[in-house]
């Protein structure tokens, strides 16, 4: 789960973070009495709003509200800007950055640190990150505070507020179930205090059940996208129009591989995932129609899942919703041979993936 | 020989009277897996398939002596079992679940290597050593006893490759289904050593997807072993950004590209298959 | 450390374990509107106060009052009562046993339960006590109290409570640094509820940084045992005429066990610790001179301990307290030979422990 | 040989620069262990006795190939220090620090025992291996290279111990002060196991005290070891219920005293001395 800034911040304020002040605004008149000067920023899940004009600086209330009318509304990516955060502009002498995230291969927490803030971590040089593992089962001890303020050179003063700040935000970290905890810039302020500039949050969507006051967050997912999420069904949508419809993440994303390998363009992407009812498959298949591929290439390697049960799925979602879309399909598993009777009228039928991502790119060139 | 999982290995099923735990427990006794027991609380003294079930796996394994679980129980009460296991003192946990949050799998994967049990998954199709026994829910009847080892983070894929495998007139020793998610018990490096020290996997291959590093650390693994090996990566196609299913399979800020991951493993003489099936072309090839 | 009965039960109030109400009170008339009927009970620091009248049951608040009459100013043990605890009279359908300490062979904490409550543990037969290791690192998991519902055969309702406060248990456990959390009886009510019957709670001493609140509670000490414990020193009064002062308390127990073999009886057992500060042994002896030994047996193997700073110390004490008591001293370590020199007139000498023992044995005599 | 520690074994002193840490290093240097450098956060840069004092254990190990740590941190920075030696990778750490928490402890043992890192101690005289090398705070003078190997719980009086033996004309292996706290990295029966597997060492000093039940346990270990075993065992004329002084040395509830442990070692054949010096006059005896 991505969150917006604002309630990242909010989230930062409860684990005891410093974060700048803000008020967030649906329309101009909302902002009240901000913290000035102040920057009003558009509220969206994807980077880059700095330069597509999402950020602007306001002096005055005026200035702030006229900002806001300017940024709610715009397009940025593909998202309508409906909020916009209004957050007290810092005196800031110093940025530096700092997150944790999971280190995969350790199977440990790993704390990021850098002198150098405010800019993508990835362009900071390699030489210039600091990063060490938290021992996982016994959690952060004193010790890797000690040696991020050392790797950062950091006085006493600013080291001593970045090791409270680094203690709680892997509260968080661990509180939360996050993914990724980014504060970027980690600002020393002129006065000396030490905020947290930008705080970024992803918590593990797998983890939802566990904070269910987060079930209803906005994700940067496309509506339809959104209603397949709710359906616990993993849908993309991309831009060709074939659509790709297997089982198992590896699989579907195999299919999509050699479809476009096949000269092919995925239009958008299903995993059914393990099911065996035709009910589910029927939703499924409703979500990728919605989608309105030219043709749809279904590669189930059933293994288990029975395949009858998945043609028997697609034909009741065809009559449905009343389209006629081409479906090429390759079913392997349990009663195949039952499935591309039901199939039959409906659907072109192929072997191997290979033979159907061909067959696929044929019917939509006209070729059948 | 077969690694982690043989025909004498005593198995016992988490979870086995659930849906899930009924069905693949019948397909691992039919497999010829020794499955000696099932656990669930508060349904010990049932029976599924013949199976004795206990309430909890201190119960199963001192009444049969197992030395393995596979469990299936639903991701909110996946770390109780999995502890449980490890207390209990099996030293093979095949984890079937999937949706576990990771960080329960920073518990569990760490606790587990301190007591001295493998860990297999979470969210992988768990273990085949062909023709022995099975602690996972691949299909049976695609597998065949060879001498081709194969390491995967993905389920159904697998199927796809192992069925080419077979078809194309091969068989498998061990087939180990890593699984998709972020914090794994064994890696894809660590599953590679085990094939390159058994004495009847004669070749390797290795189903990777975009995510992550592990298939660059495979590749470099690879370097030292004297078996030749054959890669496979899913997603070269996948947009950047986006969280294909797999918790695992995101490319995000350039890392985990399948260009990266294929790049990796033909510097590291590890041919890579263009399609699934292609797998088989290339281990006719040798 | 040790708590009193009224403050363990404070602290399990404080992690939510279910506990009886109660008045402490000093004076009789301090027991205003208690929960009736009632027991009044002895607040001492050991055990076999029922036995003693240190308990007494109450049906108005009259009775209340006139049970605390009696029993403040009684004496348990070497105690004289000061406070008693006007507890709530429960009604008990049934008696568990509940506790948590360590496992010292499998570090890791140990939980105990057993349907059989209300009794000490230890007459309870070893077939219907059950144990379970608590996984350290990973911490309490639902699959112990599962077991423990199993093993005593609870009820479900029951089996909830009872793992809720086990759960709540292990919470202070670990939150406290306790050594011992026990709960017995853990009565099951008639009315269903589960309730700690008794709470009791020993803390790590260790800790004692940790907890400062715990600081200034009183413990089973003699006065002069805790002026010792306030400066830092191990000191025990035992029966004997014979004060031991040695340094570790290995080697302390060794010369008070080799004392009493040769027909010696220890008075006071002081373990100086590592110190190799004048001052400090000068008062760890004038606590010893205070518990007014006979004769004084002092041993020390110093290695690195400088022999003759130990025997200026007990110089200094002597002259300081202006007491004669002879001292028989065997101090091996660097500077022996002044250390003798030091104590010339003072002292007699010894080589071995044996010898020094037989010595202050004969001294002790009237031999020398 | 010897067991844990020897004369090629680095070590680095934790807590270097303060009071214990500079006389103990010292010492131990006099006796000819390898020490190749201190730790003290914020005193990095520093010398002590010529030894190069670092902020973190983690620069130490890196500049200097160290495998082993003592630890003379104050107890409520212990846990931080010990888990930070461990995750710098040495494999042995003594623990010479008293009155640390044993909540802390029951941390840092099954943690290092994760690691495999060997915990002696806390609250402990250290490890000598007698002419080759000390970590710990034992007096050198008292030790001669020989062949009995010894265990105790105790500090001073593992000193007069070991020099009874060594008075009587005997020396030692290694002697391994295991520390008398409820919660140690090494207990009894462990370092028996480690003395008995030592080639170098003939016969084994068990000293015990009164508290927990490990002197029986290691009783039944006993049994099993074909070297000659001797014991002592201080607190036989303790008053029960009374902490005196190490925190594991308690009479509680009927269990530790001083009887049970002397019975189970003469049962499992091992001779206890009933002074500490009869140790020498028993060692004559084989």
């Amino acid at each position: 789960m991505k969150f917006y800034e604002y309630k990242a911040h909010e989230i930062f304020r409860k684990y005891g973070i410093p974060v700048p002040r803000g008020i967030l605004a649906t329309r101009p008149e909302e902002i009240v009495d901000p913290p000035l000067p102040c920057v009003v920023k558009a509220q969206v899940l994807i980077g880059g709003r700095g330069k597509a004009g999402g950020i602007k600086f306001a002096k005055t209330l005026e200035e702030a509200r006229e900002a806001a009318r300017r940024i709610l509304g715009m397009t940025i990516g593909p998202y309508k800007v409906r909020q916009v955060y209004a957050q007290e502009m810092l005196d800031i002498a110093r940025e530096l950055y700092f997150s944790i995230t999971i280190d995969r291969s350790a199977r440990a927490p790993l704390l990021i640190a850098s002198a150098a803030g405010g800019m993508e971590i990835e362009s900071v040089p390699e030489g210039s990150i600091f990063r060490i593992h938290v021992p996982p089962l016994v959690g952060l001890q004193p010790y890797i505070l000690r040696a991020l303020s050392k790797a950062l050179a950091l006085p006493k003063e600013v080291a001593s507020q970045v090791s409270d700040i680094a203690r709680k935000a892997f509260a968080l970290f661990e509180g939360e179930d996050a993914e990724l905890v980014e504060i970027n810039p980690l600002a020393v302020l002129k006065d000396g205090r030490v905020v947290a500039g930008d705080a970024k949050l992803i918590v593990d969507d797998n983890a939802e059940y566990r904070h269910p006051e987060y079930a209803d967050l906005p994700q940067d997912r496309t509506p339809l996208e959104e209603e397949a999420h709710d359906k616990g069904i993993t849908f993309i949508q991309l831009d060709g129009d074939i659509g790709v419809i297997a089982n198992g993440a590896g699989l579907t994303m195999a299919t999509l591989d050699v479809l476009n390998l096949k000269g092919g363009r995925g239009g958008a992407f299903l995993d059914l995932g393990g099911t065996d009812d035709p009910e589910k498959v029927k939703q499924a298949f409703e979500i990728l129609l919605k989608a309105k591929p030219s043709v749809i290439l279904l590669n189930i390697f059933g293994g288990i899942t029975k395949a009858d049960t998945v043609a028997l799925g697609v034909k009741q979602a065809l009559e449905a919703m009343r389209v006629n879309v081409p479906v090429v399909a390759r079913i392997k598993g349990v009663n195949e041979d039952r499935a591309r009777e039901i199939l039959k009228g409906i659907g072109y039928p192929a072997d191997t993936m290979e033979e159907a991502a061909e067959l696929a790119v044929k019917v939509q060139a006209g070729g059948r | 020989m077969a690694v982690l999982l043989d025909e004498k290995t005593k198995l016992i099923v988490q979870g086995i009277t659930g849906h899930q735990g009924q069905f693949h427990t019948e397909k691992m006794l039919e497999y010829g897996t020794k499955v000696v027991a099932g656990v669930t609380p508060g349904k010990g003294g049932e029976q599924v398939h013949g199976v004795s079930v206990y309430d909890s796996c201190f119960e199963a394994v001192d009444a049969t002596g197992a030395s393995a679980s596979i469990l299936f129980v639903p991701a909110p009460y996946a770390k109780d079992a999995a502890i449980e296991a490890i207390e209990a003192g099996v030293e093979l946990l095949v984890m079937i679940t999937e949706r576990i949050p990771f960080h329960d799998c920073l518990d569990i994967v760490p606790y587990a290597r301190a007591k001295g049990c493998r860990v297999i998954g979470p969210n992988c199709p768990g273990i085949v050593s062909a023709g022995k026994a099975k602690a996972g829910i691949m299909p049976n009847h695609i597998f065949r006893p060879g001498d081709v080892g194969v390491i995967s983070r993905s389920g159904t894929l697998t199927y796809e490759i192992v069925n080419a495998i077979t078809n194309a007139g091969f068989g498998e020793t061990t087939c180990i289904g890593i699984g998709g998610d972020p914090v794994i018990g064994t890696s894809m490096p660590e599953a590679l050593e085990l094939l390159a020290k058994d004495k009847q996997t004669k070749r390797i291959v290795v189903v990777g997807e975009i995510g992550g590093t592990t298939e660059e650390e495979t590749a470099k693994r690879a370097r030292r072993i004297r078996k030749p090996i054959y890669a496979y990566v899913a997603g070269r196609t996948a947009p950047p950004g986006k969280r294909m299913g797999h918790a695992g399979a995101i490319i995000s800020k350039g890392m985990g590209t399948a260009e990266s991951k294929i790049k990796a493993f033909e510097a590291a003489g590890v041919p890579v298959a263009a399609f699934p099936t292609e797998i088989a072309a290339l281990l006719r090839g040798n």
